[in-house]
């Protein structure tokens, strides 16, 4: 087990969000979390992150402890994010953006900066290769000058994933990568993913709601519903549980495209 | 939070053409040079054109350029809204002063710890504060800038209300550095410092997490990046900028006294920076000029030259908030 | 630059044709430097007027050195250290032959440096705290007496008052804090007790728990060192709590405005004063002429910047040229000069050589001379 | 005086001060409350309060005197222009900002205050203006006590504002509206309140009562200038702080709360008079530091 989350439980307020959450992923796995609108699947990726702290439970990466560790922390450690509604530094060039993400693989200070000293200009050149790899793997070298904010949504969200692979992650966690998406966006989105884990080793968890791509891509699925893991397995086995199918049609869900 | 809302998409068009400028400048550098070495020319020339009131003035506005580009790093880059920067620039002044007048240490001598206790005091404030939301902050820092005029106005060593006099004038290799001249060429060397200091961290791994904190804090932590420290770091790269124009504006006047660090000390700074164009090197020189240049060119306008800064800073917010430096175009 | 040099070879050269026309000699240019924005704006602008009406006197005598007229050039300096090292650097460079000015301390000492480096004459007409002695380059004069001498006048009026527990209030600025300490210590030297030595900032309306504490702290008198805004505030909220001692203040409190704010509170309050105009018996004529050209009376400190202003011209004179080190010397040797204020005479430190400190008690809205 | 007189005429002075801390410190916190803006121009309301009330008295003051009486006309007159004011500035400068990064919006508001002190000065030429009325210093002793009809009439009259403004936010349509704003503006947008017009309303009470304190504070200390808004912004924002911003009743309780710590801070020994704002910014920043949503204040949402 890669990422391995044990009786993980949340709650804001009184309300319980996630409920003794008993969790993995496997190393060089593509895996998707799946459930209803408000199952708290957000919530249980913001918890692997650090964003969110949980009351109970514990949660590792490669067995060490991540609980109680900022979300800074837990990114050098190997778990890189998207954001559900894209989050990228809209007023900072492509290139730039995706510069974040080796931020936490580099340590140059002000210090260095200002005297220009040649470790810090080697690492400066590093920054930039690194960065122009991932951007290059995504397939968006072309606009590594423009500004973020002009990006066409579907750049925009490849941008994001390029700017967690800057990370340098074991594992990545898509939130919704495909919304806002067409088709032939999913499809190239669906080849990316697959590169993602076969060039670079990297392990993938998405939330999805388009069931076909998660269908398409997953070799593993684990389905949340009201804070609860209800199930997992293959995508077979999960498409042909009846909980899982009660868990959607409890509520009306147009987006139930199975 | 509500800062990496984009603003209206017409700028930003003009905006993307800026950062190809940007990169393009970058692969030509000898149009840049050319200009650089222009605009030292002047500097070095000018005080031998202009009168001594001229050379007062123009030192004067050689520090600012100084302060404003420290405090630039904290606004600008980081976005931190800091109201009591003239703090910093007052732990460098009164350290300087109490080392070199009271304990008699030679005055190169001093300024590490000046430098080091300008370090400290952003550590001290900076610490606590710099996970508070950005306006309690902003509050915090002004209470921060009253605390520090107060305690040199109430303690001994601080010389009181009336400050400190007859601060030594620095020697530099066996010459006295005492002429407005000296003084003048002192302010440009430093002001000059700074700008290639403030060039340098703009474009380094610090200046870029700077502006990704300033945009979306938690997209930033989410790339790995500690906000806390990252916020820290710029705070204390002000507070040193701010000192060591302390420092000199210290042996320059000879005398230092708390009436010099006051709130509106602080609000002029920033004035300047936000007239330029925050985060904008060029701009917030220019910023810095203006401020300086105009109440003495609006002598004659008495106390209506303040109302005019304020309205200006005001019509600047409301239509132009990105400065007065113009966005390049392609 | 080269256009002035021109114009001063012409003027020289018709002064040798003509021998003592004014319209052709080459004027003498005198720096005035005081607040004429901020809160000290009044003071400043009243030192002004005063000043002008000195040179416009002068001229009309026919001007100095033998017929060359004084042209005045100002300084604002808003009672802030940057701004009138500004100021004080743009009269340096018009290249004024001297200074006359100099109201707030804190302001007034950072200028010394610039005048002792560009060698210009200064004559401080208002600023006196101790703390201007050590910075001066020696080129400046301060006729005005120095807080010291202002201590000494309240000390004695106070011990004159069968006083022991005194209460001092200033205001935290360099003035202020000055006289409030050469008082403090020269009270303790008596052999008396300071029951409350305390700090208002400036702005601050409440003082209750000021005042709380200074009668709390059994004080028979209350000395407010500061300026006549807050102090007005102090006194009348003082008297409001009941506080039946003596109230004194020193002289940055003595304009007329005090009663403005602390109303009927102020009356019976004393003041420690330079010599203003009112009391002066010289000063009938300036009186009405300041009036007759300001429409205004003449401002507590006046008299001074006209006997400064006096004082530079008749310098000037006795040295024969505008050259800085004979003005300067000629200022040295100044031996009872008297105009408005009484006789100058200074120091070693260039200070006035006597006290000048008259005592003043508020009656009926108006300053009026205390006679024990 | 004994122990204990002292020590209740440090109450009363206390109080007093509170009670001018806690109306400014109402301003603060409602448009805190409504938009999450820190208002930096509210201190010069009062200041602009003060001065416009000060106007008003000398108009009205042929008719009702120079007293009580006229001083509430001329404080209701003030309230009325500077609530108009306020709701100008929301306008002018504030409402465009709504959107923009918070860092803009904070210089915005330090202009318009530096706006405001700028006019004032200038229109004032620096001067502290004489506030003059016919109040007299009288009052009552009850052993050493004192207490002057002017303090009583100062606190009855915030008290009675304050009343009235808790009144006004828990029983009324727009009161409520206010409330609903201050929690969540889209959701108000969609069940059709005019957001627009409650944050006007707010900004037209908040600076309304900060020109009342103003006027009433000429009236007791006897004089005004441009720059009394400054230090007294930055204590009513310390008590709304101290009293959790966005809380009506923490703003009053912090207003009095900071009014007693002054009051009894320059007792203690080693912090003399001279200290006495280094402990109130102290107090500021411990609070701000170690609990930032004050004594009555609620958490903020979580992140994200």
């Amino acid at each position: 087990m890669l990422l391995q989350l044990k009786g993980v439980s949340l709650s804001f307020a009184g309300n319980t969000v996630l409920d003794a959450v008993d969790f993995g992923v496997e190393r060089g796995r593509i895996q998707s979390l799946i459930g209803p609108n408000g199952a708290g699947k957000t919530s249980l990726f913001n918890v692997i992150t650090g964003f969110y702290r949980p009351q109970l439970g514990e949660i590792s990466l490669d067995g060490q402890p991540l609980i109680k560790r900022k979300p800074h922390t837990v990114t050098r450690l190997g778990i890189a994010r998207t954001f559900q509604n894209v989050r990228l530094f809209h007023e900072m060039s492509v290139l730039e953006n995706v510069m974040a993400g080796q931020h936490c693989r580099s340590r140059a200070g002000a210090l260095a900066a200002v005297l220009r000293l040649p470790s810090q200009r080697a690492e400066e050149r590093r920054i930039f290769e690194t960065s122009l790899e991932c951007l290059d793997f995504v397939g968006l070298t072309a606009y590594r000058d423009r500004l973020a904010t002009n990006l066409a949504y579907g750049h925009q969200r490849r941008v994001e994933i390029a700017r967690a692979l800057a990370t340098e992650p074991r594992l990545l966690l898509l939130d919704e990568p495909a919304a806002g998406l067409n088709s032939g966006e999913k499809q190239a989105l669906i080849e990316l993913i697959q590169r993602i884990r076969d060039a670079r080793g990297v392990s993938v968890l998405l939330i999805e709601h388009d069931m076909s791509l998660v269908m398409n891509v997953s070799e593993h699925i684990s389905v949340l519903d009201h804070g609860s893991l209800i199930t997992e397995g293959t995508p077979q086995a999960v498409q042909n549980d009846p909980a899982v199918i009660e868990a959607y049609l409890g509520q009306d869900d147009e987006e139930l495209a199975l | 939070m509500a800062d990496s809302t984009p603003s209206t998409p017409p700028d930003e068009e003009r905006r993307g053409n800026a950062v190809q400028r940007f990169y393009a400048a970058f692969e030509s550098p000898p149009r840049r040079r050319a200009l650089h070495l222009l605009l030292l020319a002047i500097l070095v020339v000018t005080p031998w054109l202009a009168s001594q009131y001229m050379t007062v003035i123009l030192t004067n506005a050689l520090l600012y350029v100084v302060l404003c580009l420290g405090l630039n790093v904290v606004v600008g880059y980081a976005g931190l809204l800091d109201l009591g920067y003239a703090a910093f620039f007052a732990v460098g002044a009164y350290t300087i002063g109490i080392l070199t007048q009271q304990f008699g240490i030679n005055f190169w001598a001093a300024i590490p710890f000046a430098l080091a206790a300008a370090a400290l005091a952003g550590v001290i404030i900076g610490g606590p504060t710099l996970r508070l939301r950005s306006d309690y902050l902003a509050i915090v820092t002004l209470g921060f800038g009253e605390i520090v005029r107060f305690s040199a106005r109430n303690l001994e060593i601080t010389g009181g209300a009336s400050g400190l006099s007859h601060i030594p004038e620095p020697t530099l290799l066996g010459w006295y550095i005492d002429s407005a001249i000296d003084f003048y060429y002192v302010f440009a060397v430093l002001a000059v410092l700074a700008y290639i200091a403030s060039q340098r961290l703009f474009d380094s791994r610090l200046g870029r997490a700077w502006r990704y904190v300033r945009h979306d804090e938690d997209a930033a932590e989410a790339m790995g990046i500690n906000r806390v420290a990252v916020k820290l770091a710029a705070y204390i790269t002000g507070a040193i900028f701010g000192a060591l124009g302390g420092i000199f504006f210290a042996v320059n006047l000879g005398a230092i006294s708390p009436e010099s660090f006051s709130f509106q000390q602080s609000v002029l700074i920033l004035l300047a920076v936000v007239l330029g164009g925050m985060g904008k090197i060029p701009g917030v020189i220019l910023g810095a000029f203006i401020v300086v240049l105009g109440p003495e060119l609006l002598r004659d306008f008495g106390t209506l030259r303040l109302l005019v800064f304020a309205v200006l800073l005001l019509l600047i917010m409301l239509f132009r908030p990105s400065g007065i430096w113009p966005e390049k175009r392609s | 630059m080269k256009k002035f040099v021109k114009l001063a070879t012409v003027a020289a050269a018709v002064n040798l044709i003509t021998a003592t026309s004014a319209w052709a000699a080459e004027p003498i240019v005198i720096g005035m430097q005081a607040p004429t924005t901020g809160s000290e704006a009044t003071y400043g602008q009243d030192m002004f007027n005063a000043i002008s009406l000195a040179a416009e006197e002068i001229n009309a005598d026919g001007g100095l050195l033998g017929g060359r007229q004084i042209e005045l050039v100002s300084g604002d300096t808003a009672c802030d250290p940057q701004q009138s090292v500004n100021a004080a650097s743009r009269l340096a460079s018009q290249e004024v032959v001297g200074v006359v000015g100099g109201y707030c301390s804190g302001a007034t000492q950072p200028t010394l440096k610039i005048y002792g480096d560009a060698d210009i004459p200064f004559v401080i007409v208002a600023a006196n705290s101790t703390q201007l002695i050590p910075a001066n380059p020696g080129n400046a004069f301060m006729i005005n007496s120095t807080g010291a001498d202002q201590a000494k006048t309240a000390v004695d009026f106070f011990a004159g008052q069968d006083i022991d527990k005194l209460a001092i209030v200033n205001q935290g600025d360099a003035y202020s804090q000055d006289l409030a300490d050469l008082t403090r210590d020269d009270w303790e030297k008596a052999g008396h007790t300071i029951s409350a030595f305390e700090v208002v900032n400036k702005g601050e309306q409440d003082f209750s728990a000021l005042v709380n504490s200074i009668r709390n702290s059994g004080a028979e008198a209350v000395f407010w060192t500061a300026y006549y805004a807050d102090g007005g505030l102090l006194i009348r909220q003082l008297r409001q709590r009941g506080f039946q001692g003596i109230i004194a203040v020193g002289d940055g409190s003595n304009s007329p405005q005090l009663f403005d704010i602390a109303g009927r509170a102020a009356e019976g309050v004393y003041a420690f004063s330079n010599p203003t105009a009112d009391f002066l018996p010289a000063a009938k004529t300036f009186i009405s002429n300041y009036e007759t050209a300001y429409d205004t009376a003449p401002g507590p400190y006046a008299p001074l910047a006209y006997d400064g202003m006096q004082l530079m011209a008749w310098a000037i004179n006795k040295a024969g040229s505008t050259d800085a080190d004979a003005i300067i010397q000629a200022l040295a040797s100044a031996d009872g000069e008297a105009w408005l204020a009484g006789p100058i005479s200074f120091t070693p430190q260039h200070t006035l050589a006597r006290s000048n400190f008259v005592v003043l008690e508020g009656q009926d809205g108006k300053w009026i001379r205390y006679q024990p | 005086m004994a122990w204990y007189d002292l020590f209740l005429q440090m109450i009363v002075d206390g109080l007093v001060l509170g009670a001018f801390y806690a109306l400014v410190a109402l301003g603060y916190t409602m448009v805190f409350g409504v938009i999450k803006l820190l208002n930096f121009a509210h201190g010069d309301l009062y200041m602009t309060g003060a001065f416009v009330g000060f106007g008003a008295l000398s108009l009205v003051s042929g008719v009702f005197g120079a007293g009580w009486p006229g001083i509430f006309i001329a404080m209701l007159l003030s309230m009325l222009a500077v609530g108009c004011l306020g709701v100008v500035i929301e306008r002018v400068a504030y409402h465009p900002m709504l959107t923009a990064p918070r860092l803009s919006i904070l210089i915005t508001a330090l202009a318009v205050s530096l706006v405001l002190q700028n006019a004032a000065l200038t229109l004032t030429g620096g001067q502290y203006t004489a506030f003059r009325t016919d109040l007299g210093f009288g009052g009552f002793s009850l052993g050493n006590l004192f207490l002057s009809w002017n303090q009583i009439v100062l606190v009855t009259t915030a008290a009675v504002l304050m009343i009235a403004l808790e009144l006004f936010v828990s029983k009324t349509l727009y009161g409520r509206a206010m409330r609903a704003v201050a929690i969540d503006k889209d959701m108000c947008r969609m069940l059709g309140i005019n957001v627009s017009a409650v944050i006007a309303i707010t900004f037209f009470i908040g600076s309304g009562l900060a020109a009342a304190a103003g006027t009433m504070a000429g009236a007791y200390y006897g004089s005004i200038w441009y720059f009394m808004g400054f230090l007294i912004g930055l204590k009513a924002f310390t008590a709304a702080v101290i009293g959790g911003i966005g809380s009506i009743t923490g703003a009053m309780l912090g207003g009095l709360i900071l009014g007693l710590l002054e009051s009894f801070g320059t007792h203690i020994p080693f912090i003399g008079s001279e200290w006495k704002d280094v402990f109130t910014f102290t107090i500021l920043i411990l609070v701000l530091v170690l609990k930032p949503t004050g004594l009555l204040g609620k958490s903020e949402v979580e992140r994200m």
